[in-house]
């Protein structure tokens, strides 16, 4: 399977900053971030959970707590039927509102959380086409049914009228994806959307993205801490650490041919084969690694609200 | 759009509600929609104490109050004056023993349901009254009834009865429809089941009838459009609702009610302009009771404890806490009866006199329990206030009064029951005589309260025998008088207030007449 | 279903290891009330030696973590009997655990839920130590058990939201060890923790167990995590065991279908751009059947 | 065989916290500053109810001033009927009316926490039986309960006290049954029990702390509703006996001389700020003392 | 004390385990209706025992109901008390006198009441639907009102108008009602003249005939326009003062429900799918909170009984509470196991609509 780039640039983010106001003053979370997603392709990003992963996805769609500030540039491509690149960073309610779930997608880690549960998944699925596209409700539906048969949902048409927890983990991650898919957007941001499934599910997911990638030319931002999924299906990938950089290149490179400490370490400690160790040791080695400081995924302490910038 | 499909609801809802006023035509829910402009609706505010509406069941104020403006009596009241007996539907002819009296029906009354008044009707209505067994039925002890005619009846006695013409007046002996009674479980005898008919309906004769009643909030009247007596009653819709003291100030004041009937005197003042008020004094008698039984209380059996109460009480400053129209109770009986006691032989407060009579009764700062009812209000005087100020004043003598207030209905038990140490209460006449005032001796129904049983006061019980034999007004004023000063010597009593009667009208109600009985005579009301 | 029950017992009953079980567990089922009631194991056997580790892979819900809280006690047993050293291991109620059944002990998934907020976390290791002693072993210092998981001795009097969630789960651990178990039952005790801290937190639990000469059931939906620790290899998918033995043989060679299934998905980190095999609807049917070859599998060079 | 040592850029979190600490409050931002008003009033409250009896202008009981004083003219709120000083009463009423609302929301506490942690503890009928209890009263609105109570036992403020401790136990039971009935199932309690340590251990040593927050955080909320039901009951009747300068009681004195709106206003402002000032306290403690942040997660059947 | 639910969400109850999803729930057949089926047994249950607890109190009062309700004169005449006694029922051993009622209750006789003589059940009849009234205001004012609020208050969260809400709400939480009816009453009866004097209905109107009991509702099937709008303002005051302190509850509980919500997952997804705030406000967030928020105004609705006693007192309202009071101080035992009865039922009722609630706006109880 080779693939070819367009060439052309669907996500462009260059020094992307995003501090969290504290009080003790902004402390950063994301600290000069560069990274292109290709047109048609899957970019993985990879890193320790707080690395600043999934921060960085939601500041692509302008969703960040109040208490986060964000600097840099995010360049949304131009669309595919033409027009101009849009610069997401500080830009109006208005514009911000047409892009997300229209241009950009995003797809979250945990299916039975990410779908509303007490609402059908029809409605779920239509919802924003009808926001967005202005189309009617039987329209709507029948561009949802066409979805999930894409997707692979057994028997659309009841599907429509049934509620989340009636579909099994795998069936509901793959309705999440039809529901971003919905209005067609340039960029699928997904954000650990394997991690919650159980292998064999997840097998059947990374297959529908790669699939979805290649028939309709999305760009997909894949945000993962498992290297084996980014391996799989990733076409450039982008290694970071404590809300920086430390390495990016496209998959085979990085993976053979690691050039960052912090990537081959990462790469060692994937599991190989069995050993036998002196205990003493591998608690030393604990002492020394640490877990990478806490830095919260979303809302840090639950004390500052979900707050849209633009909402008033 | 997304939400459209809501929104029907509420605009199904909006177009149900529209077209059901459109079908009903939008009409008013006002009794005199339409009337002329005079005001048609009196609404009078009382604090009821309403068991019933029932005349042969009803004996309490409220009763009296809406059962006058139902029932027609055979003999009646003039305005306020209770003294003077005039006919009613009958006239009266009593015989010099005062033990027969005929009553013969004048000209024509008809009841509500349009059928004529005869004396087959007066002798169910009587001879219920006493065989339902009611609270009113002592009234009529030993009274037999007779038919004599259509248009007589007559009344015998075994005992010479002065007192059964101004009984004779008392709502309570209203002449009912019998033929509508019957219909509806009505008897002459235990077995009588109209009492639900009679909450629900009237079946009387008097200017109004009964539209609906409950006896908790509100008692509504009509005018009877078959009335045919003598007073047209100006309102053709009376509600009478059960308002508290000062709830009905407001409402008079507000204009949300014509006449407010319990207004204490500290009430009456500032009322403004708009609003008049008929001060009366009133006959109840506010007492304190103290039990002789030492098994009940060692203490308050102390004749000399006894005394040092008595002067301990500053009666004036209780009359001046009750405000105008209250006097301070010279005896048991009240002022406008015969053989009241003159204002010089009430008790007198005397401090020295009392530290004294407490140091002799041995009282060595024991609490003593007051009971009462908390929730009685008297001519708008509280009986907490009451209460409080005794308690008040008998501190001053070094006399400890523990309060225990409760609702008359859990402290009715225990003050019939005798058991009270010392209790706070009222008296009010069940008819215009002193004799109703023997109760307040040895043993008799008052006397055993305070556990005084007979021949507990010798002196007492030979005055009271006296007084009972009767006798020339002159003779009966003189021998009530000394009872009473007596019982202001030993009784266990202490008359503490006779409050005044204060009924707050608004200007714009006419003819306002306090009657001791019935307190107001609804249909005499006028309006301008 | 009963015939099925009645065959996988017979078969997994034949893969009684070598070395004398120091924990036995014999056709355990596990029911779940309910309409309708859920059989969540359905006739589970297996048998673990001192120093050995076993792993317990499945996919969610499969009854893994039942059969683990039924071996110790804490979920009912439907039927089957579990043994410690030929010892019946009671259902823990109301009343305090006998001495002798503190020789087997469990780490939970969740390192938040496993220690008690309010005391410092060396008294509550401390507790450990004490059910040791109160077997006759040798007392121990908490802060030693700190330093054998790997953290900083001088810890003791601190509390457990001071740690960040793979401290906890160490200090859980501790706290396990510190009671000199006989038998370790471990419920996806890494599963919570970050991706760099998994393995070595496995392999610390490894070796600290073996190096205690105790047993280890070490419960994982991560193969790859399992194949370095794990002596020994139990497949379970729906409530029975269906593939079970030496570790290494399962993983080169697995009999199954849902075993061969479930490491096709695994997909491999080596930069190649592999997508992993997922399965179709229509395999999971196969993955119910019993396959008797796939039970009781031997090391290369062992065997009968 | 590879060991990697991982590099270590940064130091853990377990390196910048100080030694010894217990779980810590936190205080909300804006909360804590309602919650130290809230702390204040409630402390100069109980001041005047320890100092009340000393310090008070006149005798709260003494009827020896003129009746019916509007305030200004030589007393701050006024008189009453009976000429006492209503500035005096007023404040004598928190000597009445505090500690009996603290003893009844104690006594609350100790019935409902004890019968709620048998119940969540030891389950089955013990547990059957205080939930039916506890259902039984709950279907009964507080006050109507109460009233039937005082009704019965007749009026007085200890009775009031006993009718409101029979209605407000429950939900102290409801609450600590929920949370030891989570603990008892939790991952640490479980742990414990496997090493062997005996029930009443578990329930003192590693239940009990764990549910005095939450508790403590209902408890606090409470004062503020026992002070509105106990002056409530005296409202109509069934609590405090006259004279006594009760809050309620004063309010109800009001009704009878509606034109003296200060005889019904002062007490009425007594009642709202002790009231509002425990409820910022017990807001801001559970801001601080999130039960959330006690109650354990997970625990039970897993499948 | 009433049960604030304590906002904590710790309180709720047996519910908590249905917001927990359908794991719990897992199996076939109709597990829901078996519940609401099993919680209406129980109910019935309960309201046995509420009778039984009622009739015990009421007889454990020391006073003696014949002396209550017999006037002055009938209660001296032994015959009378005897014949009174007999008629009631009260010369029979308190065993038999329950057995009696529960008896009679099962035919819908709830007895006669010794103080207005009137059967229960129509006293009941009048007085429900007057408390109903002022009850139904408040809570369906408060629900709007307090949804609102607590929206706002999470959506601004440590903001001003948080704050603001946060002093409102506790204020409407620690205000006792009964001084703040009488303070509304003094303010806007007594000195304005704004609103109309106690009682449902001015006395120059005639009460609609009767349907519903609820004279705004019977008003207007009436079409009766003046005597809707004179009903409506009596309701004024009573639904004004019940309805601050259950905003004040309400506000507290759902902004507490809406935070949890709003970090929820599907609500970011909502967001990032582009939804306008409004919809994702009133489709995901509120429907989210709906279950807790559903809970709480149980809880309110039971407290809210608990208001109008002192708030019935203070308008002279009609109502359950006031025949709660006066048969209470009678001690008319068939009026107070009446409203004994009334009262459980009510929150019983409550409980279950609520219960049957969870299965309408929640597919994983409905759908388990």
């Amino acid at each position: 399977m080779t693939r070819t780039p367009s060439g052309e640039v669907a996500l462009d983010i260059r020094d992307l900053r995003i501090d969290l106001a504290t009080a003790e003053g902004p402390r950063p979370i994301v600290n000069g971030l560069d990274l292109r997603v290709g047109r048609g392709s899957i970019h993985g990003l990879a890193g320790e959970s707080g690395s600043g992963k999934t921060i960085t996805a939601l500041a692509v769609l302008g969703l960040l707590p109040a208490s986060m500030s964000v600097s840099g540039s995010i360049v949304l491509g131009a669309a595919a039927a033409g027009g101009e690149p849009i610069e997401l960073v500080g830009s109006s309610a208005a514009v911000l509102g047409g892009v997300r779930g229209r241009r950009v997608a995003m797809v979250f880690q945990d299916p039975s959380t990410s779908l509303h549960p007490q609402l059908a998944v029809g409605r779920q699925l239509t919802d924003h086409v009808r926001h967005h596209l202005g189309l009617r409700e039987a329209e709507a539906r029948a561009r949802a049914a066409a979805l999930l048969t894409r997707v692979h949902v057994p028997d659309a048409e009841t599907a429509l009228g049934k509620y989340p927890h009636q579909f099994s983990g795998g069936q509901r991650q793959r309705i999440a994806i039809a529901v971003a898919l919905a209005c067609g957007p340039d960029v699928l941001l997904a954000d650990e959307p394997t991690t919650a499934l159980d292998v064999t599910v997840q097998a059947g997911v990374l297959q529908l993205l790669r699939e979805l990638v290649d028939d309709m030319g999305l760009s997909v931002l894949l945000v993962t801490h498992d290297l084996g999924v980014m391996s799989s299906v990733a076409d450039e990938v982008t290694v970071m650490r404590a809300g920086a950089v430390v390495e990016s290149g496209p998959r085979s490179q990085l993976f053979t041919a690691p050039r960052h400490e912090y990537t081959k370490s990462l790469l060692a400690a994937l599991p190989g084969s069995t050993f036998e160790e002196d205990p003493a040791e591998l608690a030393a080695e604990l002492v020394a690694g640490h877990e990478a400081p806490a830095v919260p995924t979303v809302l840090p302490d639950g004390n500052d609200a979900p707050q849209e910038r633009d909402d008033v | 759009m997304v939400h459209s499909r809501r929104k029907r609801p509420l605009a199904v809802g909006v177009a149900a509600i529209a077209l059901s006023m459109l079908a009903a035509g939008c009409s008013s829910g006002k009794s005199d929609s339409g009337a002329g402009a005079a005001p048609k609706t009196l609404v009078i505010d009382k604090a009821f104490d309403l068991k019933t509406a029932d005349p042969a069941r009803m004996f309490e104020p409220t009763g009296e109050l809406v059962d006058k403006a139902l029932y027609e009596t055979l003999l009646t009241f003039k305005g306020g004056d209770v003294s003077k007996v005039v006919p009613g539907v009958a006239t009266l002819d009593e015989s010099s023993d005062a033990k027969t009296f005929t009553l013969t029906l004048t000209g024509t009354h008809t009841f509500s349901d349009g059928t004529k008044m005869t004396a087959d009707d007066v002798v169910f209505s009587l001879q219920r009254v006493i065989g339902v067994k009611g609270n009113p039925s002592f009234l009529l002890d030993g009274v037999t009834v007779t038919k004599k005619d259509d248009k007589t009846v007559v009344l015998t006695t075994a005992t010479p009865t002065p007192a059964l013409p101004s009984i004779l007046a008392n709502p309570a002996l209203g002449i009912l429809n019998s033929k509508v009674l019957k219909a509806n479980g009505g008897s002459t005898d235990a077995k009588d089941g109209a009492e639900k008919y009679l909450n629900t309906h009237s079946a009387g004769s008097g200017p109004y009838v009964l539209e609906s009643l409950n006896l908790a909030s509100q008692v509504v009247l009509t005018k009877n459009a078959k009335y045919d007596g003598a007073a047209t009653p100006t309102y053709t819709r009376v509600v009478i609702r059960n308002v508290e003291g000062a709830t009905q100030k407001i409402n008079v004041q507000g204009g949300d009610a014509q006449i407010a009937l319990d207004l204490s005197g500290d009430q009456v003042n500032g009322l403004g302009s708009g609003v008049k008020v008929t001060s009366d004094p009133s006959a109840n008698v506010i007492f304190l009771m103290l039990n002789q039984s030492p098994a009940v209380s060692r203490i308050t059996s102390n004749p000399d404890f006894v005394k040092a109460v008595k002067a301990s009480i500053d009666y004036q400053d209780l009359v001046s806490m009750a405000g105008a129209g209250t006097s301070q109770a010279a005896g048991v009986v009240p002022s406008m009866f015969l053989g009241a006691l003159d204002k010089s032989d009430a008790l007198r407060t005397d401090p020295a006199a009392a530290k004294a009579a407490l140091a002799k009764s041995g009282y060595a700062g024991e609490k003593v329990t007051l009971s009462f009812p908390s929730d009685v209000t008297l001519n708008g005087i509280q009986f907490p206030t009451i209460a409080q100020r005794l308690q008040a004043q008998l501190k001053k003598t070094g006399i400890n009064v523990d309060l225990a207030p409760a609702p008359v209905a859990t402290e009715l038990d225990a003050y019939r029951g005798g058991k009270e140490t010392m209790g706070l209460w009222y008296w009010g006449p069940d008819y215009p005589d002193p004799s109703d005032y023997l109760v307040f001796t040895p043993g008799n129904v008052l006397g055993l309260r305070a556990g005084w049983p007979k021949g507990a006061d010798t002196t007492v019980s030979a005055l009271a025998t006296a007084a009972a034999a009767g006798g020339s007004d002159e003779e009966r004023t003189s021998q009530f008088q000394d009872l009473q000063r007596a019982l202001n010597n030993s009784g266990p009593f202490v008359p503490l207030l006779q409050p005044g009667n204060n009924i707050a009208a608004k200007s714009s109600v006419t003819g306002v007449v306090y009657n001791a009985v019935w307190t107001l005579d609804i249909a005499a009301l006028g309006g301008k | 279903m009963s015939e099925h029950t009645i065959s996988g017992r017979r078969l997994s009953g034949s893969a009684v290891p070598r070395p004398a079980g120091v924990l036995t567990v014999d056709d355990v089922v596990v029911d779940y009330r309910g309409r309708p009631p859920l059989r969540a194991v359905d006739g589970a056997s297996l048998a673990i030696g001192a120093g050995e580790v076993v792993a317990l892979v499945g996919e969610s819900g499969c009854g893994k973590s039942s059969l683990a809280r039924a071996i110790v006690g804490i979920e009912r047993r439907t039927s089957g009997t579990v043994r410690l050293a030929g010892e019946e291991v009671p259902v823990l109620g109301l009343r305090r655990r006998a001495a002798a059944m503190t020789g087997i002990q469990m780490v939970f998934q969740d390192p938040n839920s496993s220690l008690n907020p309010r005391r410092p976390v060396g008294d509550q290791i401390q507790d450990g130590v004490r059910a040791a002693v109160a077997r006759g072993e040798e007392p121990s210092e908490p802060h030693e058990w700190l330093m054998r998981v790997g953290l900083d001795p001088q810890a003791v009097r601190r509390y457990p939201h001071e740690f960040s969630g793979g401290q906890k789960q160490r200090i859980a651990i501790a706290r396990a060890l510190a009671a000199r178990p006989r038998m370790l039952v471990a419920d996806e005790p890494i599963s919570a923790l970050d991706a760099s801290t998994q393995t070595s937190v496995a392999a610390l639990m490894r070796s600290l167990v073996v190096d205690a000469a105790a047993g280890m059931l070490f419960i994982s939906h991560d193969l790859s995590v399992v194949r370095r620790i794990a002596d020994r290899t139990l497949v379970m998918y729906r409530g029975r065991i269906v593939e079970s033995g030496h570790t290494e043989t399962i993983w080169r060679d697995p009999l199954h279908p849902y075993t061969r299934a479930l490491l096709a998905a695994i997909p491999v980190p080596d930069g190649a751009g592999r997508l992993p095999l997922a399965p179709q609807e229509a395999d999971r049917d196969a993955w119910t059947e019993v396959v008797p070859a796939a039970l009781g599998r031997m090391a290369p060079g062992e065997g009968a | 065989m590879t060991r990697t040592v991982l590099p270590a850029t940064q130091p853990g979190p377990a390196a910048d916290l100080p030694g010894r600490r217990r779980p810590r409050m936190r205080l909300g931002r804006w909360s804590a500053p309602l919650g130290i008003v809230g702390a204040v009033v409630v402390l100069l409250w109980l001041v005047v109810a320890v100092v009340a009896p000393f310090v008070v202008p006149h005798d709260p009981l003494a009827q020896d001033l003129p009746r019916l004083q509007a305030p200004g003219s030589g007393t701050i709120f006024g008189t009453d009927a009976l000429g006492r000083d209503v500035f005096s009463r007023v404040l004598s009423g928190a000597t009445v009316t505090i500690p009996l609302a603290l003893l009844l929301v104690v006594m609350s506490v100790l019935i409902g926490a004890v019968l709620g942690a048998a119940s969540g503890f030891f389950g089955r009928w013990v547990d059957e039986l205080v939930m039916r209890v506890t259902d039984l009263v709950m279907a009964f609105p507080t006050v109507i309960l109460a009233m039937v109570i005082a009704a019965a036992l007749g009026a007085s403020l200890l009775n009031a006290v006993l009718a409101a401790l029979i209605v407000s136990w429950p939900s102290y039971a409801r609450l600590t049954r929920g949370l030891v009935l989570g603990l008892r199932t939790s991952n640490y309690v479980v742990s414990v029990k496997l090493l062997g340590f005996s029930s009443w251990r578990l329930l003192l040593r590693d239940i009990a702390p764990n549910v005095v927050g939450p508790i403590l955080v209902l408890a606090s909320l409470d004062i503020g509703t026992a002070i509105l039901l106990l002056s409530g009951l005296s409202f109509l009747g069934l609590g405090a006996k006259p004279p006594t300068a009760e809050w309620g009681s004063m309010v109800s004195d009001a009704v009878q001389n509606f034109d003296s709106w200060w005889l019904g206003l002062f007490p009425g402002l007594a009642i709202l700020t002790i009231v509002i000032a425990f409820n910022f306290v017990g807001d801001a403690l559970r801001d601080a003392l999130d039960p959330k942040s006690v109650t354990v997660r997970g625990g039970g059947a897993t499948l | 004390m009433t049960r604030t639910a304590g906002d904590t969400g710790t309180t709720a109850g047996p519910r908590r385990n249905m917001r927990r999803g359908p794991a719990r729930v897992r199996g076939t057949g109709h597990p829901f209706a078996r519940y609401v089926l099993r919680r209406v047994v129980t109910s019935l249950l309960l309201l046995v025992g509420v009778t039984l607890v009622t009739f015990v109190l009421t007889n454990l009062v020391p006073g003696d109901p014949v002396a209550a309700s017999l006037g002055q004169r009938a209660a001296e005449d032994p015959a009378i008390v005897a014949q009174f006694r007999a008629e009631y029922g009260l010369d029979k051993p308190l065993v038999v006198q329950y057995v009696t009622y529960l008896g009679n209750l099962l035919h819908g006789n709830l007895g006669t009441s010794t103080t207005t003589h009137n059967a229960v059940s129509s006293d009941l009849a009048a007085a429900v639907p007057a408390t109903l009234e002022i009850a139904l205001g408040a809570i369906v004012l408060s629900v709007l009102i307090g949804v609102l609020f607590g929206t706002l208050a999470a959506y601004r969260r440590g903001k001003t108008t948080d704050h603001v809400l946060r002093v409102v709400s506790l204020a409407g939480l620690s205000v006792p009602t009964f001084w703040l009816a009488l303070v509304l009453y003094y303010a806007f009866y007594f000195q304005l003249h704004i609103a109309p004097g106690s009682g449902r209905l001015s006395s120059d109107f005639n009460v609609p005939p009767t349907i519903t009991g609820l004279y705004t509702v019977d008003a207007l099937l009436a079409g009766q326009l003046d005597t809707f709008l004179d009903a409506l303002s009596h309701l004024f005051l009573p639904v004004l003062v019940l309805t601050l302190y259950t905003v004040g509850l309400l506000t507290r509980f759902v902004r507490t429900a809406v935070l949890e919500i709003l970090d929820q997952d599907y609500v970011r997804a909502a967001r990032a799918k582009g939804l306008p705030t409004r919809t994702v406000v009133r489709a995901y967030v509120l429907r989210g909170a709906s279950v807790p928020i559903l809970t709480v105004v149980g809880l309110a609705f039971g407290s809210l009984l608990s208001g109008t006693v002192l708030v019935e007192s203070v308008f002279s309202w009609p109502g359950i509470g006031s025949y709660a009071y006066q048969s209470a101080s009678h001690l008319d035992l068939p009026g107070v196991m009446g409203v004994g009865l009334v009262i459980g039922a009510t929150y019983l009722l409550v409980n279950l609509v609520v219960d049957i609630l969870y299965g309408v706006i929640d597919p994983r109880v409905r759908l388990a």
